[in-house]
């Protein structure tokens, strides 16, 4: 019974995914695990991400100066592309932005350039603004969506001289307007916060901001964020599955040169 | 509170010196070229040496996925790439996934006056409209667009550009999914052409070759490394190669000049600052 | 009707989570049905996409209203040009893509303009590299001159002054990058995976519009 | 292609040159009225591209298959009107079901993107070594390798980087600096050759050097 519906699943498996199969399984089992473990009171320790500790150090700094707050995910991609979850993380992170906005009372603007998630950040800010019992603060206009990459960089290098925010984050799917805002608002003196999981725009957040969230912190931001115990969880799994692949490859570094290839075999499986 | 030293000064120099100084030198090897001499990188040798093995018999697809803006990154390899296709009689076929593509095609077409199109005299060693190269224009729907085509061709272009319908083109008749096709060659800012890796290169081990700018370079390191890419040309610099390897030398070679120039400045500014950096680290106090 | 059904953050979950679900089968199995359902999906994102520009538009036009609106000294007029030049190149759009203004507009505005803007990176990579590639100590030593070399390697003259530049960028680019760059593509991976799963799991509660702590 | 000799084409590639300038007077002076102008010229130009274009592509692309009988096309329609529910706030939720849709979309390419060619391709293409290699190759295969490990280990949540962690973490970081700085110097050569495309048409323009 069981041998045969191995046999009917292998016969659709598609050739070559069947590691990447396992691994997705395998991850899955990780996080049930690690999240029982938290449940039952041993949570696991996560570390800091500077990064995100210093989002409240810049809207105090902000609130102080009396200056607004600027936000921006970059250009990431529809919420369809697969970019799509490099802009929710980025909403995420907003989300949080938004509520110390609230807070302390500081103007928030975004600008932005993917139609389809002005609802989600819409919705997410307003929840952020109710969240601090200060509705009637949330104001849609805070939200500037300009029609393309270019046209955002040139409105941003606009709104930095116009109104000379204190703070400047670019956190999302970077392209080439990461050394162009950073530098520009580097100009006018703003406190950066920048991240993104585009390798490609890495040096440059390096270069000119003063704290970065690289790659997979910034999708785990949301869940340093919550601090909830199944988002810590998460966190820890994501650790175990890299120390079992990296077990694995260090396996497949050293039977391979010996002309033992079960590791490849199983990953081109 | 002293007088600043020089190295202090320089250390803080208004950002608008640098670009002024950076402005105008730019603009010198326009007015007096250098015309340094180019080596030719490995993956700009492997693709020239792949199209060498191409005959008339065969079919590539040039995709467009850069817009008009990176013109001065990638059209030079793009064109170089294209006029050795047609050296060797490999039949084209053109399309894009950006907006401006047409204003493309029209660059390289000027630059490659074998290409003609319908309306135009052709004489010998000309590409004929429909038969030798044929252009589809704007394609639409990003990766599930490009593995269609990978599996069936004609379930997404019905008609080329001027609206004449697929089955009354020789060309688009010859072909109909990705295994017929023995190059793709994508120009790309963005991420098509790992489109084209995954699904004509890994599903159907069709040859793919990245004329992009210099970061796609990068990108295509590990595909290329794997077996996946026939090679890649580094922006500009690769078509500068490129323009070397065919014999024919154009608009790449010429932008070299602007490169050395601007790299020169760039390395030079770097070497300053740490300079200034090391002058003055020392009197601050702390600040390591 | 009580519509609140229709909202309970359950329903949001279900299909994000069926639609990435089937994304994911199809990728694994080979059944036709599925991968049809999955291209059909990405279809209608494309179209879903084409309805959300228009919302865009709207959007901006809130924002450029209310500085018309309140005369925003130095900006209101600008706000009016916008309209005005939208609505004329629009029109003009409408009625033919390939000639009159909005032809003339498409190539001797919205393409210089964007080569323009592409363009101003070489202005800020310039001053970035000038103020922040500094030898503080050994790490922004080792991106300094990995920068170098290939900035040398890259333009011709970097083998004029020593041969063996060439050889070295090449190293460079095919080995000396690798390492860094397949860590940062696995381990994003990785947090990419779980942040689906947490979404999933309604861990994320922004991305669902709940409030934490009550409220609704 | 000569120099423009129509009279509306030479307009237009001073008013090409002209903006190139508007904006340059940003960075190479302060923001300014100028600057202002030609940034509310290009965006507006830039919404109109757009909108004409989502007209002709939900026409070619929507309507007209809808018209000839595949109803399925209906959904986009449906999906894409429900944004349009926003501004009213006892309907605003249903916009939340096309976000729904597209984020699902979304992981759903992004995670089966990244399964392979981010983490199975990734640890292959760390443990292939090389066929009759040259002491370099060998050498290669080791870096790649074990620098691929060094770097991953750097990026951990919950490790602290201390003790017999801290030096493998430390030569990690290393190694991901050599990376960045390798990116950072390709970049400068796109970029540049960008801003030396603007200055040549500029000189152009101003028929300083000949058009191409």
């Amino acid at each position: 019974m069981q041998t045969a519906l191995m046999l009917s699943v292998q016969s659709i498996l598609i050739e070559g995914r069947g590691s990447s199969l396992i691994v997705l399984l395998l991850v899955l089992v990780l996080f049930y695990a690690a999240y029982s473990m938290s449940k039952s009171g041993r949570p696991p320790k996560m570390r800091r991400l500077i990064a995100i500790d210093a989002i409240e150090e810049a809207v105090g700094r902000a609130a102080e100066m009396g200056k607004p707050v600027h936000y921006t995910p970059g250009i990431s991609g529809s919420l369809s592309s697969w970019q799509g979850p490099q802009m929710v993380a980025s909403i995420s992170i907003l989300g949080y932005v938004g509520e110390l906005c609230a807070r302390y009372d500081v103007p928030l603007i975004i600008n932005m350039a993917q139609a389809d998630a002005i609802p989600l950040m819409e919705e997410t800010l307003r929840l952020s603004y109710l969240k601090e019992g200060k509705p009637e603060r949330f104001d849609p206009k805070m939200i500037r969506y300009q029609p393309s990459q270019s046209t955002m960089v040139t409105a941003i290098l606009g709104t930095f001289q116009r109104e000379r925010p204190a703070a400047n984050m670019m956190i999302g799917g970077l392209y080439y307007e990461s050394v162009v805002i950073g530098e520009a608002a580097n100009f006018i003196g703003a406190m950066q916060i920048g991240g993104t999981a585009n390798t490609h725009q890495l040096p440059f957040i390096v270069a000119t901001c003063d704290y970065v969230l690289i790659g997979e912190e910034l999708y785990a931001a949301a869940a340093y964020i919550s601090k909830e115990p199944m988002q810590v969880a998460s966190i820890a799994s994501e650790d175990w599955i890299k120390f079992i692949l990296l077990a694995i490859t260090l396996l497949g570094f050293i039977l391979e040169v010996v002309g033992i290839p079960v590791v490849s075999s199983f990953l081109k499986w | 509170m002293g007088e600043k030293s020089i190295w202090v000064k320089l250390g803080e120099l208004d950002r608008r010196v640098l670009y002024w100084t950076l402005f105008i030198l730019l603009a010198v090897p326009f007015l007096y070229p250098l015309g340094l001499p180019v080596s030719i990188s490995e993956t700009t040798l492997t693709l020239y040496n792949y199209i060498e093995t191409l005959g008339p018999d065969d079919v590539a697809v040039v995709g467009i996925q850069a817009g008009v803006s990176a013109w001065p990154e990638v059209l030079p390899g793009l064109v170089a790439v294209t006029k050795h296709l047609v050296s060797r009689g490999v039949k084209i076929i053109f399309w894009g996934f950006y907006t401006d593509v047409d204003m493309t095609m029209n660059a390289i077409k000027a630059r490659v006056p074998q290409l003609k199109w319908a309306n135009e005299q052709v004489g010998s060693g000309d590409y004929k409209y429909g038969v030798d190269w044929v252009y589809i224009g704007l394609l639409a729907g990003g990766e599930a667009a490009v593995a269609q085509l990978a599996d069936d061709l004609h379930s997404v272009i019905k008609a080329d550009k001027f609206g004449t319908p697929a089955d009354q083109i020789p060309l688009l008749q010859k072909v109909h999914n990705a295994a017929d096709i023995a190059l793709v060659v994508t120009s790309d800012t963005g991420d098509y052409g790992d489109y084209y890796i995954r699904q004509w290169a890994v599903r159907y081990k069709t040859k793919v070759a990245e004329v992009g700018i210099a970061m796609n370079y990068s990108t295509f390191i590990p595909y290329y490394n794997a077996g996946l890419a026939v090679g890649a040309l580094k922006g500009v610099r690769g078509g500068a190669e490129y323009e070397r390897l065919i014999g024919s030398l154009g608009e790449g070679t010429q932008r070299m000049d602007a490169l050395n120039v601007s790299h020169l400045l760039t390395i030079f500014a770097v070497l300053l600052a740490n300079i200034c950096y090391f002058m003055t680290r020392g009197k601050k106090g702390g600040g390591g | 009707m009580d519509m609140s059904v229709a909202r309970r953050p359950e329903i949001f979950i279900f299909i994000t989570g069926v639609v990435m679900g089937l994304t994911l089968f199809g990728y694994f199995f080979d059944i036709s049905e599925v991968q049809n359902a999955v291209q059909t999906f990405q279809t209608w994102a494309t179209g879903i996409g084409w309805f959300a520009l228009a919302l865009g538009f709207l959007t901006a036009a809130r924002v450029h209203l209310n500085h018309i609106r309140r005369r925003t000294p130095g900006r209101w007029y600008f706000s009016a040009w916008l309209f005005i030049l939208t609505f004329i190149v629009t029109v003009a759009g409408l009625i033919s893509q390939s000639t009159g203004f909005y032809k003339w507009s498409f190539t001797w505005v919205y393409t210089p303009l964007g080569a323009t803007l592409y363009a101003t990176t070489g202005f800020y990579i310039f001053s970035a590299a000038y103020r922040a590639f500094r030898a503080r100590n050994l790490e922004s030593s080792i991106l300094l001159i990995a920068g170098i070399l290939v900035m040398l390697g890259n333009c011709t003259v970097g083998e004029v002054i020593w041969n063996q530049i060439p050889a070295i960028n090449e190293w460079l680019q095919l080995n000396g990058e690798t390492p860094a760059m397949r860590a940062l593509l696995f381990t994003a991976a990785f947090g990419l995976i779980l942040f689906g799963i947490r979404v999933l799991m309604g861990a994320e509660k922004r991305f669902l519009g709940v409030v934490e702590g009550g409220g609704g | 292609m000569p120099y423009p000799t129509e009279p509306v084409e030479i307009l237009g590639a001073w008013v090409g040159a002209f903006l190139t300038i508007a904006i340059y007077s940003y960075i190479l002076y302060r923001e300014n009225l100028v600057f202002r102008f030609a940034e509310h010229t290009y965006i507006a130009v830039t919404f109109a591209v757009s909108i004409v274009q989502a007209v002709s592509m939900i026409q070619n692309n929507i309507i007209a298959p809808l018209s000839n009988g595949q109803l399925t096309y209906i959904v986009p329609i449906i999906l894409g009107l429900m944004l349009y529910t926003l501004p009213f706030k006892q309907v605003r939720w249903m916009a939340r079901y096309t976000v729904s849709f597209l984020v699902g979309i979304g992981f759903g390419v992004a995670i089966r993107g990244s399964l392979t060619a981010s983490i199975i391709d990734q640890v292959l293409g760390s443990i292939t070594p090389p066929i009759n290699g040259s002491p370099l190759d060998w050498f290669n295969y080791i870096w790649i390798g074990l620098g691929f490990i060094l770097v991953t280990m750097y990026f951990t949540f919950t490790v602290e980087h201390k003790g017999a962690y801290y030096y493998p973490t430390r030569l990690g970081r290393y190694i991901l600096m050599l990376g960045l700085g390798v990116y950072f110097g390709n970049t400068v050569q796109f970029r540049m050759a960008m801003l030396s495309g603007r200055v040549q048409y500029l000189l152009q323009v101003f028929k300083i050097i000949p058009w191409p």
